[in-house]
C-alpha cells in the first residue's frame, strides 16, 4: 500500500465521519424520540467504532488489548446495573425518593425561577411544619423537602434527663421566623436569624430558651438567651468566643461545636446581636452589657 | 436456640439470631477443620536432619481430592446460608403485615423525633404525640415506622429488636416491628453524623396496654393543655 | 528519608546518576523508590498507631485526660478515627504491601534491571508522598480533622455546616484523590513491567506467585478507582462550589456516592490481599522446601477472586437504603465469594502437607497470617448473609472482622516480607531472638484487642461513638471492662513495635554479613548480591530462565533447591 | 539511559503502546463512573430536558467536527511516523494541537455566554453534570494538546517517533469520549 492510498484511505473514514456527524444533528430536529435515539446515539456508537477501527487500529491490535478494553466497558455496565435501581428509580420496595420527586414536580429550569420557597413536602405526607432548606452554611437555601423540621414541641422530652453534654447542631434551618428583627450592620446581606433557625435552634431552640430538641437531651443544658442573668453574667466578647472556637474554650460544655469554620467574625457578630432580643428583660442592648463576664 | 447477649424484644428477633447461630455453627466447623489441619501439618512435618519434602505438584488427583471435595462440601453449605439469610431478609425487610399503628421517626442531627399517632390512631392528626429521644410503643401491636432524616444520613437501630435501618435524606423508608417484650431499652444511631453521633441516644419505652393508654391520655397535646 | 538505611548500597553502585545526598531523594532506581515507599508507610502506620492509641484510651476511660495528647472532644474523636481508618488503609497497606515491595521485587523476580518507566514511577512516589504530606497537614488545619469516617459518606462530608471540618474534609478528599493518582501511574509501571521486560525464557507459569498477585491487584485497582476518582470530583464540587450533586436538597442522592465509593471499596480490600497472599505463599514454599501446591489453581483463584470482587460491593450497603430486593442478589455473590479465597487458603495449608518446615521468622509470620486470616475470612459470612447483618452492619462485629482481615494483611504481611527480603535489601540478616519475641507479642496482644471487639459487637455496640456511657444498655460494668482490655492490649501492641524498630535500624548498620541466598530460594532476586547494585545484573550477565519458580526437593537432586536460572 | 527492561517486549506489543492501552483502561472507567451517574439522574429525571435545550447544539455540532478533524490529522501524523519522516509527523501533530486549541477556545466561548445568561454550575443537577463532565472531558483536551507540543518537539528532531502513535491513540480515545458526550448533553433534548 503505497503512502498516499494510506492517507486517502484515512481521508475517507474522516468524510463519513463527518456525514454522520450531520445526520446525527439533522435526525434530532424531526423530535421523534426514536428517531432522536438511533440517529444521536445510535450514530454515536458507529462513529466510535470507525474511530477505535480505522484510527487506533484496534482490528490489527493484539487481542489482549480489544478484551482489557472490553472489561472496562463491562463493569460500567455491571456498575450501572448495580446502582440504576437506586440512583434512577424514584420509589422502590417500602421506599420512596421524596427529594428527587419533589425535584422532578418542581424544576428548577431558568436561572431565575427558585424552588418554591416554604412549599409542603411531597406528596410523602410529613405533616411537619416548614421543611429546611440546606444551610451550605447559611446564606442562599435552595427549598428542599428533605424531611421536616421540628417544631417546637410541647412536651420536649423535659425529664428525660441522662447526664449527656450539650450539643450544637446545625439543622436545616427551616424558614425565617417572623418575629425576629432583621439585624442591620454587622454583616450586610447575613442573614443572622437564619443562621441562628439553621444552626443553633435544634439545642438552643427556636425561642432561644435553651430547649431545643437536642438540648433537652444535653446536661448541662444549652444557654437560655431569655434568661437575663445570662447577659449580666457575661459579655458579648465571650458569647463571640463561645460561639467561634466551641464551648470549651470558653470553660463551657465541649459539646458547643466552634463555628470559627462556617461564619466569620462579622457574621458571628451579627448572631451575637441577634440573639439578644431573646432577653425578655427589656433586651439589655449590646452596650449595656459591658459588666465583667 | 439461646438468644444472644440481648432480650429478643420483636417478633423476628428470634429469627435473626436463630440464622446467626446456624452461620457461627457452620462457619465455625470448617474453621475448627481448617485450623486444625493447618496446625497439624506444621508440628507433623518439622524439618527432621536428613529426610527431606515430598516433591508433590498438587495437580494430582490423589491430593487435590482433599481439598476439592472439602469445596464441594463448603458450596453446599453456602447454599444454604443464603437460603436461611434470604429467608429472614425477606421476613424482616421485604415483606411488610399490616400495621395496627405507624408511627414517623424523623432523624436529625444529633436528635431522634418520634410522631406518635396519638388517642385516635392516626398519624397526621392534630392529637399527634411528637417526642423527642423517647418512643412509647404497646407490646403486641405491629408498628410501621416511616423513616426519614432532616440533614444527614443516621441509622435507627434498636438493638433489642435486632431492627438497624439507615434514615437517608431525602427518602422516606417504611419497616415495621411488633414488639414482644416490655421493659426500656436503647435507641441508638449506627451511622456516623457528625459532632454529636455519640449522644444520639433516645428511649424506648414498651408498655403492656393500660400504660400506653395512660401514656396517650396523659400526653394528648389537646386534653392537657397546660 | 531512606538515606541511613541504603548508604551500603552505595558502595556497590557504579552507575553515573545523580550523587551524594540526591541519588537517594531524585533516583529512578526501583529498589531506592521501593524503599522510599516502605519507609513512608512505616512512617505513616506510627502515626496511625498513635490515633489508635489515642482514641482507644478514650474508650476506656472516657474524658480522661490522655497522656500525649489530652482530653478528646467528640469532634477530635471523630477526626482520630476517620484519620486512623483512612491513614492505615491508603498511606500504610497500599504504599508497602503493593509500591514498596511491588517496586522492589518485582524487577528483580522478573530478572530486568529496572521498571520500564523509571521516571514515572519516581513522579508516581513524589504524588504519593504528596498526598501523605496533605493528609497530615489536614489534622493541623482550623476544625481541625476530617471527621466524616473513612468513607466520608454525604452530606455530611459534602457539607461543611453539618460536619464542622469543611476544611479537613477538602484536605482529605484531594490527598486521597492524589493517592488514587499515585498508584494509577505506580500500577501502569507494574503491569506494563511484568508484560514486557520479563527474563527470555520466564513463560507465563514461570512467573513468581507474588509478582503475579501484586500485578493483579494493580489491575484491580485500575479498573476500579474510575467511579470513585469521578464521584471524587464531584464530591470536590459539591464541597467548594456548592453543586448538588449528593445533596437532596437540590435532587441530588446521597447513596449514588455510596455505590461509587463501595463499587471501589470492595474491590479496594482485595488490592490489599492479594500481595500479602502472594508474600504468604511465596515464604510457605521457601522454609517448607515444598513446591507451591497447585501453582495455576493459587493463580486462577486470585483472578476469580478479582472479577468476582466487583460483584459484591452492596453487602456495604444492605440496611443503607438499596432497594431491599437488590440486597439477596448482593448476599449470594458475596457468600460465593468467599469459595476461591477459601480455595488459595486451603492451597497454602496444603503445601505445608509432607513438607521439611523450619519455623524462621518469616515462616512464622506467614503462618501467623493464615491463622489469623481465617479467622477474618470466617466471620465475614455473617456480614455477607443479609439477614445476618441487619443486626450486624456497623458494630464492633464488623470493626473486628476487617481489622482480622486488615491486620494479617498490611501487619503481619508485611512483617513477613520485610523479615524475609532484609538480607537482599540491606545485605544484613536481622536478629533471630529480637525477631521471635516481636513477633510472639504483637500476634498475641493482637487477639487480645479484636476477640473483646467481637464481644462487644455482639452485644450490640456500634461504631464510632466516643463515650458509651450514653447508652444505658453498653454502660455495664462487663462491657466496660472489655474495653479496657483491649485497650491496654492496644498498648502492648504498640509498645512491642519498638522492638521491630529496634531490630531493623540496628541491623542495618550492625546485622550480620547476609550472603547472596540465605533462605536457599529459587527466585532470581536471590541469584543476584545483597544488596543488589544499581542495574541488578551486570548488563552483559542478565539471567535467562529455565524453569518455574518452585523446584524444591525435586527427586534425584542433590540439593534441594533449583534457582531458576541454572541451565538443565 | 533507558533501562534494558523498556527494550524488551515479552508480550510482542511495544512499551508504550500497552502503556497508552492501559491508561486509556482506566480512562474510560474514570469516565464511565461519570456519564453512568449523568445517564442514571438524566433517565430518573425526564424534565431535565427542557433545561438541556438552553445547550446550544450548533456549538457542540461545531465542536465536534474540529476534534473529528483533529483525529484525522493525528492518524496522518502516525502515518508520517512509521515512514521516518519526522518534519511532516511533526507538522501533522501540529495541525491536531490547532484543533487542540480550537476546541477549548469554543468551548470557553461557550460556556461564557451560558454562565453570563445565568446557568451555573450550581443552577441544577443538569448543569452540574454538563460542566464537570464537559469540564473534565477538556481539561484532558488540554492535557493533551501540551503533551502533543512536546513529542511535536521531539519528532521535528526525528526523535522518539514511536510517541507520535502514543498521543495518536490517546486523542482518538479523547474525540470518542467526546463522540458520546455531545449527544448526551446537547441532543437528549
Amino acid at each position: 500500500m503505497s503512502a498516499e492510498s494510506h492517507s486517502r484511505h484515512y481521508i475517507k473514514i474522516w468524510a463519513i465521519l463527518v456525514v454522520l456527524l450531520v445526520i446525527s444533528v439533522i435526525g434530532p430536529m424531526f423530535g421523534h424520540k426514536w428517531l432522536t435515539l438511533i440517529t444521536a446515539f445510535g450514530i454515536a456508537c458507529v462513529k466510535a467504532y470507525l474511530v477505535a477501527k480505522h484510527f487506533m487500529h484496534l482490528d490489527i491490535e493484539k487481542a489482549m488489548i480489544r478484551w482489557v478494553l472490553i472489561t472496562s466497558v463491562v463493569l460500567m455496565g455491571l456498575f450501572y446495573a448495580g446502582t440504576a435501581p437506586d440512583v434512577m428509580e424514584h420509589t422502590g420496595l417500602h421506599w420512596t425518593n421524596d427529594a428527587a420527586i419533589y425535584a422532578s414536580e418542581n424544576p428548577v429550569h431558568e436561572p431565575g425561577d427558585h424552588h418554591a420557597a416554604g412549599a409542603g413536602e411531597g406528596e410523602a405526607g410529613h405533616a411537619a411544619g416548614e421543611h429546611g432548606g440546606d444551610a451550605h452554611g447559611g446564606g442562599d437555601a435552595h427549598g428542599a423537602p428533605a424531611g421536616a423540621e421540628v417544631a417546637s414541641t410541647a412536651e420536649a422530652g423535659s425529664e428525660q434527663g441522662g447526664e449527656t453534654e450539650e450539643a450544637a447542631a446545625p439543622a436545616p434551618d427551616g424558614e425565617v421566623a417572623e418575629a425576629a428583627p432583621a439585624t442591620a450592620g454587622a454583616a450586610p446581606g447575613f442573614d443572622a436569624a437564619a443562621a441562628f433557625q439553621s444552626s443553633c435552634s435544634t439545642c438552643h431552640g427556636e425561642a432561644g430558651d435553651g430547649n431545643g430538641p437536642v438540648g433537652a437531651a444535653l446536661n448541662p443544658k444549652p444557654a437560655n438567651f431569655t434568661d437575663p442573668a445570662f447577659w449580666e453574667a457575661r459579655d458579648d466578647a465571650m458569647v463571640h468566643k463561645a460561639i467561634k472556637e466551641g464551648g470549651a474554650a470558653v470553660g463551657k460544655s465541649p459539646m458547643m461545636a466552634p463555628w470559627g469554620s462556617t461564619y466569620d467574625d462579622a457574621q458571628i457578630d451579627a448572631i451575637v446581636a441577634y440573639l439578644h432580643h431573646f432577653n425578655t428583660a427589656g433586651g439589655a442592648t449590646t452596650e449595656a452589657a459591658g459588666e465583667t463576664p | 436456640m439461646p438468644q444472644l447477649f440481648l432480650d429478643q424484644a420483636s417478633s423476628y428477633a428470634h429469627e435473626i439470631d436463630n440464622l446467626i447461630w446456624i452461620i457461627a455453627a457452620a462457619v465455625g466447623f470448617w474453621f475448627i477443620v481448617a485450623e486444625a489441619v493447618f496446625f497439624g501439618f506444621i508440628l507433623k512435618y518439622r524439618a527432621k536432619p536428613g529426610q527431606r519434602a515430598a516433591y508433590i505438584e498438587g495437580t494430582e488427583r490423589k491430593y487435590t481430592r482433599f481439598i476439592s471435595y472439602p469445596h464441594m462440601i463448603i458450596i453446599l453449605f453456602d447454599v444454604v446460608l443464603i437460603a436461611g439469610s434470604i429467608r429472614v431478609w425477606y421476613l424482616v425487610k421485604q415483606q411488610l403485615p399490616d400495621a395496627d399503628r405507624t408511627i414517623r421517626v424523623i432523624g436529625q442531627q444529633w436528635a431522634w423525633t418520634f410522631v406518635h399517632p396519638g388517642a385516635d390512631g392516626e398519624l397526621d392528626t392534630d392529637d399527634d404525640i411528637r417526642m423527642v429521644d423517647e418512643l412509647h410503643v404497646q407490646v403486641g401491636d405491629t408498628y410501621h415506622f416511616q423513616l426519614t432524616s432532616t440533614d444527614v444520613l443516621h441509622s435507627f437501630s434498636v438493638p433489642v429488636f435486632r431492627l438497624k435501618q439507615d434514615a437517608v435524606p431525602g427518602r422516606t423508608i417504611t419497616g415495621w416491628f411488633q414488639p414482644t417484650r416490655t421493659g426500656e431499652y436503647d435507641i441508638q444511631c449506627a451511622e456516623i453524623c457528625g459532632i454529636g453521633h455519640g449522644i444520639m441516644a433516645a428511649k424506648l419505652f414498651i408498655e403492656s396496654p393500660e400504660d400506653h393508654a395512660a401514656w396517650i391520655a396523659a400526653h394528648n397535646p389537646t386534653a392537657s393543655l397546660q | 528519608m531512606a538515606h541511613s538505611s541504603t548508604a551500603h548500597a552505595h558502595e556497590h553502585a557504579h552507575d553515573h546518576g545523580p550523587q551524594g545526598i540526591l541519588k537517594y531523594i531524585w533516583s529512578t532506581d526501583h529498589k531506592i523508590i521501593g524503599m522510599q515507599y516502605m519507609f513512608t508507610g512505616m512512617f505513616m502506620a506510627l502515626i496511625g498507631g498513635f490515633m489508635a492509641y489515642t482514641f482507644r484510651m478514650q474508650l476506656a476511660f472516657p474524658g480522661a485526660d490522655i497522656p500525649l495528647f489530652g482530653v478528646v472532644s467528640p469532634g477530635e474523636y471523630n477526626a482520630l478515627v476517620t484519620n486512623h481508618g483512612s491513614i492505615m488503609i491508603f498511606w500504610v497497606a497500599m504504599p508497602v504491601l503493593i509500591a514498596a515491595f511491588g517496586n522492589y521485587l518485582i524487577p528483580l523476580m522478573i530478572g530486568a534491571d529496572d521498571m520500564v518507566f523509571p521516571r514515572l514511577n519516581r513522579l508516581s512516589y513524589q504524588i504519593f508522598l504528596l498526598s501523605a504530606i496533605l493528609i497530615i497537614a489536614s489534622q493541623f488545619v482550623p476544625g481541625g480533622g476530617f471527621g466524616g469516617a473513612w468513607t466520608s459518606y454525604p452530606p455530611l462530608s459534602a457539607n461543611p455546616a453539618y460536619n464542622l471540618t469543611g476544611l479537613g474534609a477538602t484536605m482529605w478528599l484531594l490527598a486521597v484523590a492524589l493517592e488514587f493518582v499515585a498508584f494509577l501511574l505506580g500500577g501502569i509501571n507494574f503491569i506494563v513491567t511484568l508484560m514486557n521486560a520479563r527474563a527470555p525464557g520466564m513463560r507465563a507459569y514461570d512467573i513468581p506467585i507474588v509478582v503475579w498477585m501484586i500485578v493483579i491487584a494493580s489491575i484491580l485497582f485500575m479498573l476500579s478507582v474510575g467511579p470513585l476518582m469521578a464521584g471524587a470530583v464531584m464530591l470536590l464540587f459539591d464541597q467548594t462550589l456548592g453543586t448538588g450533586f449528593f445533596d437532596p436538597g437540590t435532587g441530588g442522592d446521597p447513596i449514588l456516592w455510596q455505590h461509587l465509593f463501595w463499587f471501589f471499596g470492595h474491590p479496594e480490600v482485595y488490592v490489599v490481599l492479594l500481595p500479602a497472599l502472594g508474600f504468604v505463599a511465596e515464604i510457605i514454599t521457601v522454609f517448607s522446601r515444598k513446591k507451591l501446591f497447585g501453582y495455576k489453581t493459587v493463580l486462577y483463584t486470585a483472578v476469580a477472586t478479582a472479577i468476582l470482587s466487583f460483584f459484591v460491593w452492596a453487602h456495604h450497603q444492605f440496611v443503607a437504603g438499596i432497594d431491599p430486593r437488590m440486597a439477596n442478589v448482593f448476599t449470594v455473590t458475596t457468600l460465593l465469594i468467599s469459595i476461591p479465597i477459601a480455595e488459595v487458603l486451603f492451597v497454602i495449608i496444603a503445601t505445608l502437607y509432607r513438607g521439611s518446615i523450619t519455623l524462621t521468622v518469616p515462616m512464622l509470620w506467614a503462618l501467623a497470617f493464615v491463622a489469623e486470616f481465617l479467622i477474618g475470612g470466617v466471620t465475614g459470612i455473617f456480614l455477607g448473609a443479609s439477614g445476618a447483618d441487619i443486626y450486624f452492619h456497623d458494630t464492633y462485629f464488623v470493626l473486628a472482622h476487617f481489622h482480622y482481615t486488615f491486620f494479617p494483611i498490611a501487619i503481619i504481611g508485611t512483617f513477613a516480607a520485610v523479615t524475609m527480603w532484609f538480607p537482599k535489601m540491606f545485605g544484613r540478616m536481622m536478629n533471630e531472638k529480637l525477631g521471635r519475641i516481636h513477633f510472639w507479642l504483637t500476634v498475641t496482644a493482637f487477639n487480645f484487642i479484636f476477640i473483646p471487639l467481637f464481644i462487644l459487637g455482639t452485644a450490640g455496640q456500634h461504631r464510632r461513638i466516643y463515650d458509651y456511657n450514653h447508652f444505658p444498655q453498653l454502660a455495664t460494668e462487663g462491657l466496660q471492662d472489655l474495653r479496657i482490655v483491649a485497650t491496654t492490649a492496644t498498648v502492648v501492641l504498640l509498645l512491642s513495635q519498638v522492638l521491630f524498630l529496634f531490630n531493623f535500624f540496628h541491623s542495618l548498620f550492625k546485622g550480620e554479613k547476609a550472603p547472596d541466598n540465605p533462605w536457599k530460594s529459587n527466585t532470581l532476586e536471590w541469584t543476584t548480591s545483597s544488596p543488589p547494585p544499581h542495574g541488578n545484573w551486570p548488563p552483559d550477565a542478565m539471567p535467562n530462565v529455565y524453569r518455574g519458580p518452585y523446584e524444591y526437593s525435586v527427586e534425584g537432586r542433590e540439593d534441594d533447591y533449583w534457582p531458576q536460572n541454572q541451565p538443565a | 539511559m533507558k533501562p534494558i527492561a523498556t527494550t524488551r517486549s515479552a508480550s510482542s506489543i511495544p512499551t508504550g503502546r500497552l502503556a497508552i492501552w492501559w491508561v486509556l483502561a482506566s480512562e474510560v472507567v474514570i469516565f464511565g463512573g461519570l456519564l453512568g451517574s449523568y445517564i442514571m439522574h438524566r433517565l430518573g429525571h425526564p424534565e431535565w430536558g427542557e433545561t438541556a435545550a438552553h445547550t446550544n447544539t450548533w456549538i457542540g455540532a461545531f465542536n465536534t467536527l474540529v476534534l473529528l478533524t483533529s483525529s484525522l490529522m493525528a492518524v496522518l501524523a502516525h502515518d508520517a511516523a512509521e515512514q521516518g519522516d519526522g518534519k511532516k509527523a511533526a507538522r501533522f501533530i501540529g495541525m491536531t494541537m490547532l484543533g487542540g486549541i480550537t476546541f477549548a477556545c469554543v468551548k470557553s466561548f461557550e460556556w461564557y455566554t451560558e454562565i453570563s445568561h445565568g446557568f451555573t454550575i450550581t443552577l441544577n443537577g443538569f448543569w452540574s453534570f454538563y460542566y464537570t463532565a464537559a469540564g473534565l472531558h477538556a481539561l484532558h483536551v488540554i492535557a493533551g494538546t501540551i503533551i502533543m507540543g512536546f513529542i511535536a518537539f521531539d519528532a521535528n528532531r526525528g526523535r522518539e517517533l514511536q510517541r507520535v502513535e502514543l498521543i495518536g491513540i490517546y486523542w482518538h480515545f479523547v474525540d470518542i469520549v467526546w463522540i458520546f458526550l455531545f449527544p448526551l448533553l446537547y441532543i437528549a433534548k
